[in-house]
């Protein structure tokens, strides 16, 4: 079936449009049903991106609609879909009466993902990526009264336009040493080696470092994390590094040929440093979300290890990464917001004794934490598995040894969640309170990481499919 | 006057904007940072394009205008708003989330 | 020595001047002027590069727009706090250090490249971009409208104080 | 189709633990009988195929070695499948586990705090070990390792005891910031040093499987695969390395020591009892068996390492003043035991080290079982405290003395046949010398054992300690069952060794011996 | 074979129902009488046995192997075999019915207990005689062992009894140490633990010549533990600790024999290597020497029987150690029944005065005749005064070492004669006769306690009458010089002397005499610093380097692991105050980053 490559673009178009729309007429303390406008449009998206293939470029190749930009956009639509569910249980006043500015704001940021994903000329990557951001800042401080969120959104937006810059900066050599602004442009330079377009990539990283997270460009997340609302967290850990990831692909080995082992030692040494800095520093936390929040940095040094490999094996299983670590994270998250809503705190502590109290949302987040630290049967032993294997493939053995020998490291604090957990007695005896919309999302992302934990192959052959391409 | 000279008065630039955003205090200081850093950005671009003949560069630079001012506009909200709660725009005291 | 030669050192002086001045003075009210004049100075650069169209662009957005925000804001929160803002700096060395350092490895590229010599034909600069701006570039400036729309969403958020 | 009587042996306990945790709720006692019901059907079950096994087929056809075989294919593409099977080894270790769960549940009967917890992942831990040992696709292999390794955990943080250990040393720092001694380091230390050591395992599973070429993890086709040598060698050492930290060799053992001690009765029972026997099993079963040149190759290795953990653990039991630490150091110096068996790549010393897993496995069970008792009772395990139990506790007593005898190799005890078949292994292998360490080891073992008894249960009664009752009820059940299996199988090895033997030969033929 | 399977499998069944039938156990008495009655009829068994020469071997597999059984098991009845099982239910049967009066006041359960021990050890000594093989025999060998580890434990809350039970374990389990090391190797390089087998091969020169001499010693060694030769001797005296009827079965009449029984057996492999007899004969002779010399400055009673029982088991391993273990076993089999008596003797004035110091006792004569009159027949058939059993066997020996042309052996051994002769009757002057006396008023045992005493003194005697009437094979065989008959006599006449002089005459001050040999006394009563030089060993070397491994393995090795998490915890609280709350410090982590990858690249380019 062949449709336009612009499919989900314009519905997502359209839907924004009635948000805004219903949001204009909407009156009243608590405009929630916007915000489930939005979560069922979104989920409308999502499955009739099950459907969508892959169809020609447009605009002159700027635009393509290719496996990778359909397997990344179904990712985001899920992922986006599950994030607004776990966000409806949100009961404080800006979410209820500004739900229109945050969806839209959400949608917004959504159709930037979009357009990174499907990019393919630096002008429209570098909107994209502009379009995906700017709402993120605003998101994140969303709760504008709260001194932690307007604080991390100024550092989220500081460091984010810094980002942007230097990115910009570096887009401008790219764009100089290219002469064109279309990517099979810039892949041609640098498979010739141009110093300008060796330059321009290596400062473009900035960006990208900045939205993955990985080791020195991390420095906003722990602190947005922790401020930011916890679904919007949740949703903010992981789709934006999707995005940032496949645009890496697109700008950085799509058609470059042999000259992309040029990435490996970089990859190799980002990854590296991540890993570790990633998972020592998330050792001494003590609030869950900056916990998380560590954790995720180490994750994206496991997906850099992928990366590394600069192979299209690679370049697949940091795609089942994304997806393993969408549900896994998420989950998790949305645990810690549920028990954070009951608690009123996210500090460790608020998780004693869950098993006692909410058994199957511990375990919940057992299975969340497991698939993190990459235990077989959910869906995060797969993943390192895979990526693992992927950089064992390019002979990064080193790095595969400190890969696993750092996942011990990870899963001494995911053990000591479940310690809270499982080992101490709870201080109250009631069941955490637990909305539906978000024991749906909790739900949705188990049953992700345990069928793909069990079934993992139609994930893998389609990260394959779509990657063997770039290559 | 060569490409370089222009490339290297837009690397200048760009170095004190990232000066001006690391040593500046005041939030508004760093944006005023930010914006040289992305002024930066257009000379190379529009140097690049009347050097390539090309008009990619000019477009982009179109591009880059537009955005920046899009991020003044929110960066500036995001500063009133810190103002309004925290009574300060000092960023280095801006320091309630670490470790 | 062309006029253009002689037209980009004195650009450049100014530029840099008002650069410096912007990131040094004391004075955020001055650092905004200082501003103005950099982007001004900026658009003579365009000039330079014949590029009027992007001068105008530059003038109106950058120096009109940009700078008048700029000093809204800063009038806004001098009346709630109720005094004069005044900056300082910090670690001024650490960061002329790291400044350095990037211009010292951008510039370590720039020697590495050749360089090219300037094109003489004069492509009809507005034409193209009227073409360019409706056709290859025009999901792209679309999306700059949500882009605009959105930030804009977000800035009226957060500066509106009812709630 | 033939009565699928492995897998509901393995699964029983699983089902059980699902009944427990979805029926059971208010019940304790329910709790107890479906675990009871549940392990004695896995327990009669295993009796059933461990006498029905045709060990003249096995033994004159190759093909017919893996008896009681099924398989289901799970994931046809990457050629998993849930392939079960089981020969001498299999049997005599899936007979070990059931018998140690089965004495488990009652030996834990008198748990109170989350006992439905308990009991489900108990039984759920059961399942993964009995299915690691019929397990013949080296992925679900894994798995089930995984599944036995993982519960431990919460059974040792939520159920355990803890300890105390003095930083002290040039690195007391670090002690003081790791919280040694406490039940919460144990369970982080032993599951973290496990999960280590699959990592090792996982990649060498992960070798075979891409150089092999043939898409299959089954242990049956990879054994026809001839690997290259390097090969070999390098995924033995992995194996060796990740199924030795399970093993408990030195000096990856530290972990022992203070998860048996922390962990609850019956998972200590278990743990040292059946999941250290993973580690070795694994390093016969899939070591040995599929890459036999790095096991000659390295047995050199495996055997040094066995002495030391021999000697060593030895020693290390006798410096212990902790009850539970003593028992689980002298864990650590019979593994080595088990080891040094494997290592000699003899007939004798295979069957040994088998025999030796079963042996201690019951042995170490039995002890476990009764530390238990005597911390249950006493709410103590400090040595030096204890005195005289032997007049109000005989019956602890003289189990205990019972297990002792056949740790330090007593004849008519199973242990005792053990020892004898690694020694005699170990003197016709490439390296006689290793009796020498493995003798010394006895004696070691007869110095603290002895002292040990003489301290708890012999000598004046202790002011400490009043009114000790005896074991009671079902504890008796645990108690009599090994006791009586220790004895039994002293005195009549052929019970075990005739099918281990078949199962041995085999295995040993296919080395590449020089 | 049925009947000396009976034998073997009445204490057995005794065992096992007492092991499992707990309330029969505890019933006490009622446990002493069957394992009474199963011994009764094992003895009628074995009785009948000896006399219906029942000979032959009988082997069934144990340890299957691929290739044939690697380890058999079975029955082998031969003239040694018929011997010792008669000398052992024998005196197990006496025992048992003596322990009934002598452990009245025990309780019922420990009585119980007591017997079920009994049962045990008969079987597991029976089965060491009746071992066709090594492996069997090693086996029997450890339970005996076992046997005697309980019974000296018997009282297991005194400290005392306690420490002796382990000692006497550890000591007896570094010989067998040597044992089972040395039929592993003689497994390995023969395949078989069979006698016969092995004795085929050694006859056909089939065995390993090079490492035959190794193994037998490892062997030796069992035997030395066991036979408490010196140095491993260390045990026996502080067995005295367990009950006497314990210390008069297991540690003088049947258990401690088994070494010399070993090396009987094995005689035919022994004869291989010439080196190792001698070694065995002079350690023996030694042991035999050095014993005598402690018994005569030790003031317990029973621990005079235990130095004399070492004594006579060195003598019996010289007797080997001349290439005559049939003397040797001889003398075994009439040891077993006076050495029996003695204790059964000395047990009876225990349990009449409550003390072993024979300092605290005298004139006892009068209140213990029956004793009295047993103790001393005991103690001329140890000095072997004729016609008494102890005459014949020893003479035998002296007689095999003399024409062995062993000389030195033989002046040793002459030298512990005089020896023996001189502490039985100090023990017996001063017990019985002399000038203290014991407080209370004892009397006579029971008859359960006095009717063994008295079978057993009537069989000293009758076997005595018995062997002038027809000397048995080894008098036979090893007939000496007519002087020497006269000489040991005399020997023991000088001995018997000495001890009157100094203990009933008082006509020569013991004070005076150890003022003479000072260096001797004062070694001896220090027991040649050989027990302390054990102490020092076990807790110097072996508990302080178990100390040492424990201490590196909790703060070395285990450290190491824990520096590791440590370091970990550490560093990541270190690595976390990068992140400073400073959002300039975070625009600087963006531009290191920058220049990171700029740099590194430049420098991984070139």
């Amino acid at each position: 079936m062949t449709t336009s490559p612009f499919v989900l673009e314009v519905g997502l178009g359209i839907l924004m449009l009635c948000v805004f729309a219903a949001s204009l007429v909407a009156r009243g303390e608590d405009r929630r049903h916007i915000g489930w406008l939005a979560t069922a449009g979104v989920a409308v998206l999502a499955v009739v991106s099950m459907t969508l293939g892959p169809s020609g470029p447009a605009f002159g190749g700027a635009f393509v609609q290719d496996g990778l930009a359909v397997f990344a956009k179904r990712l985001f639509l899920w992922a986006t879909a599950i994030g607004l569910l776990g966000g409806m249980s949100q009961d404080r006043l800006p979410f209820l009466r500004r739900s229109g500015e945050y969806h839209l704001l959400m949608l917004a940021s959504l159709l930037g993902m979009f357009v990174l994903a499907s990019a393919r000329d630096i002008i429209l990557l570098f909107v994209g990526f502009e379009l995906m951001s700017m709402p993120l800042y605003a998101l994140s401080g969303f709760v504008k009264r709260d001194e932690m969120a307007v604080e991390a959104a100024l550092k989220f937006f500081v460091v984010g336009s810094v980002s942007s810059a230097v990115m910009a900066y570096g887009l401008s050599f790219v764009y100089g040493a290219a002469r064109t602004t279309s990517l099979a442009g810039v892949a041609k330079a640098f498979a010739a080696g141009d110093p300008f377009v060796v330059l321009g990539l290596l400062a473009a990283f900035a960006g990208f470092g900045f939205k993955i997270a990985a080791f020195p460009f991390h420095m906003w997340v722990p602190d947005t994390y922790e401020a930011a609302s916890t679904p919007f967290v949740a949703w903010l850990s992981v789709t934006p590094k999707a995005a940032g990831f496949v645009a890496l692909f697109r700008l950085y080995f799509e058609g470059v040929g042999d000259r992309v082992v040029f990435w490996v030692p970089i990859a190799a040494a980002l990854a590296t440093i991540t890993i570790v800095a990633g998972n020592l520093m998330a050792l001494p936390q003590q609030n869950a979300k900056r916990l998380l929040a560590y954790s995720g940095i180490a994750h994206i040094g496991y997906m850099l290890v992928g990366l590394a490999a600069a192979s299209s094996n690679g370049t697949a299983m940091v795609l089942f990464y994304l997806v393993a670590y969408v549900f896994g994270n998420m989950g998790a998250f949305l645990v810690v917001e549920a028990v954070g809503r009951s608690e009123r705190s996210e500090h460790l502590s608020a998780f004693r004794g869950l098993a006692q109290r909410s058994p199957l949302l511990a375990l919940a987040m057992l299975l969340f934490l497991l698939s993190l630290g990459g235990i077989p049967f959910v869906a995060g032993f797969w993943a390192k598995l895979y990526v693992f294997w992927a950089a064992a493939q390019q002979g990064l053995y080193w790095l595969v040894l400190v890969g696993a020998v750092l996942t011990v490291v990870a899963l001494f604090y995911y053990l000591v969640v479940a310690k809270r957990m499982y080992i101490e007695p709870p201080d109250r005896p009631d069941p955490v309170a637990l909305p539906g919309s978000l024991a749906v999302a909790v739900t949705l992302c188990v049953l992700g990481i345990v069928v793909i934990g069990v079934w993992p192959k139609p994930v893998v052959m389609a990260a394959l499919r779509v990657a063997a391409p770039l290559f | 006057m060569s490409l370089h000279g222009y490339l290297t008065l837009g690397a200048l630039v760009f170095a004190i904007g990232l000066f001006g955003v690391v040593t500046r205090r005041n939030a508004v200081g760093m944006l005023l940072g930010i914006e040289l850093m992305l002024n930066a950005v257009n000379i190379n671009l529009v140097a690049f394009s009347r050097f390539h003949a090309d008009l990619g560069g000019i477009v982009f630079s179109l591009f880059t205008i537009a955005i920046t001012v899009a991020e003044v506009a929110l960066g500036l909200a995001i500063v009133i708003v810190i103002f309004r709660v925290r009574k300060t725009i000092e960023a280095d005291r801006l320091d309630l989330l670490r470790g | 020595m062309t006029v253009e030669t002689v037209g980009f050192w004195l650009v450049a002086a100014v530029l840099l001047a008002s650069s410096l001045a912007v990131v040094l003075t004391k004075n955020l009210f001055h650092a905004v002027l200082y501003l103005a004049v950099a982007l001004v100075a900026t658009g003579v650069v365009f000039l330079l590069l014949e590029s009027p169209f992007l001068f105008g662009v530059q003038l109106l957005l950058y120096a009109g727009g940009v700078v008048t925000i700029v000093v809204f804001a800063i009038m806004l929160t001098e009346r709630l706090v109720g005094e004069r803002i005044t900056q300082t700096s910090r670690h001024v060395v650490n960061g002329a250090i790291v400044s350095a350092a990037v211009f010292v490895a951008v510039v370590g590229f720039l020697l590495q490249a050749g360089a090219p010599a300037p094109v003489t034909e004069r492509p009809d600069q507005l034409a193209g971009l009227g073409r360019a701006l409706v056709g290859p570039y025009a999901v792209t400036l679309e999306l700059l409208g949500v882009l605009l729309v959105a930030a804009l969403l977000g800035a009226i958020y957060f500066a509106r104080a009812d709630d | 189709m033939n009565f699928p009587v492995l897998s509901v042996i393995t699964w029983s306990p699983f089902v059980g633990a699902l009944l427990v945790m979805f029926t059971a709720r208010r019940s304790p006692l329910a709790v107890r009988l479906i675990s009871a019901v549940t392990t004695g059907i896995s327990a009669v079950l295993s009796i059933v195929v461990y006498v029905t096994y045709d060990r003249q087929a096995a033994a004159t056809d190759d093909a017919a070695r893996f008896q009681f075989y099924e398989k289901v294919p799970l994931v046809p593409p990457l050629g998993i499948s849930y392939e079960v099977g089981a020969d001498g080894i299999s049997l005599l270790l899936v007979l070990l586990t059931a018998v140690i769960i089965f004495t488990g549940v009652f030996a834990s009967w008198t748990v109170k705090v989350r006992s439905q917890e308990f009991y489900a992942l108990l039984l759920t831990l059961v399942t993964g070990v009995f299915g690691v040992f019929v397990s013949l696709d080296l992925f679900v292999f894994f798995l089930f390792y995984e599944l036995a390794v993982l519960p431990m955990y919460l059974l040792i943080g939520i159920w355990g005891s803890s300890g105390e250990v003095r930083p002290r040393g040039i690195f007391a720092w670090a002690y003081r910031e790791t919280g040694v001694g406490t039940k919460e380091y144990a369970a982080m230390k032993l599951t973290l040093y496990l999960l280590f050591g699959s990592a090792f395992i996982l990649v060498g599973i992960y070798a075979l499987y891409v150089s092999a070429g043939a898409g299959s993890f089954s242990i049956l086709e990879l054994e026809a695969v001839p690997f290259d040598p390097v090969l070999q060698r390098w995924v033995f050492l992995a194996f060796y390395v990740g199924f030795g930290v399970l093993a408990g060799i030195w000096p990856l053992h530290t972990w022992s020591p203070d998860g048996h001690a922390s962990a609850p009765t019956a998972v200590s029972m278990l743990h040292a009892g059946v999941l250290m026997k993973l580690g070795a099993y694994g390093i016969v079963r899939v070591g040995m068996g599929l890459v036999p040149e790095g096991a000659v190759e390295f047995a050199w290795l495996v055997g040094g390492i066995a002495c030391i953990n021999i000697v060593y653990g030895a020693l290390s039991a006798m410096a212990q003043t902790d009850l539970k630490y003593v028992i689980a150091y002298s864990s650590v110096s019979h593994m080595g035991l088990v080891l040094l068996g494997a290592a000699t790549l003899t007939e004798a010393g295979l069957n040994g080290s088998v025999f030796q897993m079963f042996a201690h496995g019951v042995m170490t069970g039995l002890f476990f079982a009764l530390v238990g008792l005597v911390y249950e009772k006493a709410h103590s395990r400090d040595i030096p405290t204890m005195g005289g139990f032997g007049r109000s506790m005989p019956g602890v007593a003289a189990a205990f003395t019972v297990g002792g005898l056949s740790s330090l190799g007593l004849p008519a005890t199973a242990g005792f046949v053990a020892e004898l078949l690694t020694f005699m292994g170990a003197w016709r292998s490439e390296h006689p010398w290793w009796l020498f360490p493995a003798v010394l080891g006895t004696f070691l073992t007869a110095i603290y054992v002895l002292r040990v008894v003489r301290a708890i249960f012999w000598g004046p009664p202790s002011p400490h300690f009043h009114d000790l009752p005896d074991a009671q009820g079902p504890e008796w059940v645990a108690l009599v069952l090994l006791v009586g299996v220790i004895v039994v199988f002293g005195m009549a090895p052929a019970l075990a060794l005739g099918l281990v033997d078949s199962a041995t030969v085999p295995l040993l033929a296919r080395l590449p011996l020089p | 074979m049925s009947l000396p399977l009976a034998v073997l499998a009445l204490p057995f069944v005794s065992f096992v129902l007492l092991a499992v039938v707990p309330p029969l156990r505890r019933a006490g008495r009622v446990a002493g009488g069957v394992s009474i009655a199963a011994t009764a009829v094992a003895f009628v068994c074995a009785l009948a046995t000896w006399q219906g020469h029942l000979e032959g071997e009988q082997l069934v597999p144990w340890i299957p192997g691929d290739a044939g059984p690697m380890a058999t098991v079975g029955l082998l009845v031969d003239p040694i075999t018929n011997a010792m099982l008669v000398l052992v239910t024998l005196v197990s049967l006496l025992i048992q019915i003596y322990s009934l009066a002598y452990l009245s006041d025990e309780p019922s359960p420990a009585l119980g207990r007591y017997y079920t021990y009994q049962s045990l050890f008969a079987f597991s000594m029976l089965g060491l005689v009746l071992s066709p093989t090594f492996l069997q025999m090693f086996i029997f060998w450890e339970l005996v062992g076992l046997c005697s580890y309980l019974l000296i434990g018997f009282w297991y809350q005194r400290p005392a009894a306690a420490r002796a039970a382990v000692k006497a374990f550890w000591i007896t389990k570094l010989g067998d140490l040597g044992f089972v090391t040395g039929i592993v190797m003689l497994w390995a390089a023969t395949g078989t633990f069979e006698f016969s087998t092995l004795f085929r091969m050694g006859a056909a020169g089939q065995l390993p010549a090079e490492s035959l001499g190794l193994i037998l010693f490892l062997i030796y060694l069992g035997a030395v533990g066991k036979s408490a030769q010196f140095p491993l001797h260390v045990w026996l005296p502080d067995a005295m600790e367990g009950p006497t009827p314990v210390s008069a079965l297991i540690h003088a009449a049947t258990m401690v024999t088994a070494g010399v029984f070993m090396v009987t057996r094995a005689q035919p492999l022994f004869a291989l290597v010439p080196d190792l007899v001698w070694l065995i004969g002079t350690v023996g002779a030694f042991t035999a020497l050095l014993a005598a010399s402690m018994a005569c400055v030790e003031h317990d009673i029973k621990r005079v029987l235990a130095y004399s029982t070492v004594s006579q088991l060195g003598y019996m391993m010289a007797a080997a150690g001349a290439g005559a273990a049939d003397a040797g076993f001889f003398h075994l089999l009439t040891h077993g029944v006076f050495k029996a008596l003695l204790f059964l003797a000395a047990g009876s004035v225990i349990h009449a005065v409550g003390t072993n110091d024979m300092f605290r006792m005298g004139r006892l004569w009068h209140g213990l005749p029956h004793t009295g009159i047993v103790f001393i027949v005991g103690t001329l058939a140890l000095a072997g005064v004729w016609p008494l059993a102890g005459f014949f066997s020893k003479e035998s020996i002296l007689a095999a070492v003399w024409g062995a042309g062993r000389t030195g052996t033989f002046a040793v051994l002459a030298l512990t004669a005089f020896l023996t002769a001189f502490y039985m009757f100090r023990a017996v002057f001063l017990t019985f006769f002399g000038h203290a006396h014991a407080g209370g008023h004892p009397h006579e045992a029971p008859w359960p306690m006095r009717g063994p005493l008295w079978i057993l003194a009537i069989l000293t005697l009758v076997l005595g009458l018995a062997f002038l009437a027809s000397p048995p094979p080894a008098v036979e065989a090893h007939h000496g010089p007519g002087w020497l008959g006269p000489f040991s006599l005399g020997l023991a006449a000088a001995g018997l002397a000495l001890a009157w002089a100094m203990y009933q005459q008082r006509a020569i001050a013991p004070a005076s005499f150890s003022r003479v040999l000072a260096p001797i006394d004062f070694a001896a009563r220090r027991r040649y610093g050989i027990d302390a030089l054990y102490l020092g060993l076990y807790k110097g070397l072996i508990l302080g380097f178990s100390k040492l491994i424990g201490l590196i393995d909790r703060y070395l090795v285990d450290g190491l692991v824990n520096v590791f998490s440590a370091l970990s915890l550490r560093s990541g609280d270190r690595l976390r105050r990068i992140q400073s709350g400073q959002v300039h410090d975070y625009v600087y982590g963006v531009a290191f980053g920058v220049l990171l990858v700029v740099v590194f690249a430049h420098w991984w380019a070139r």
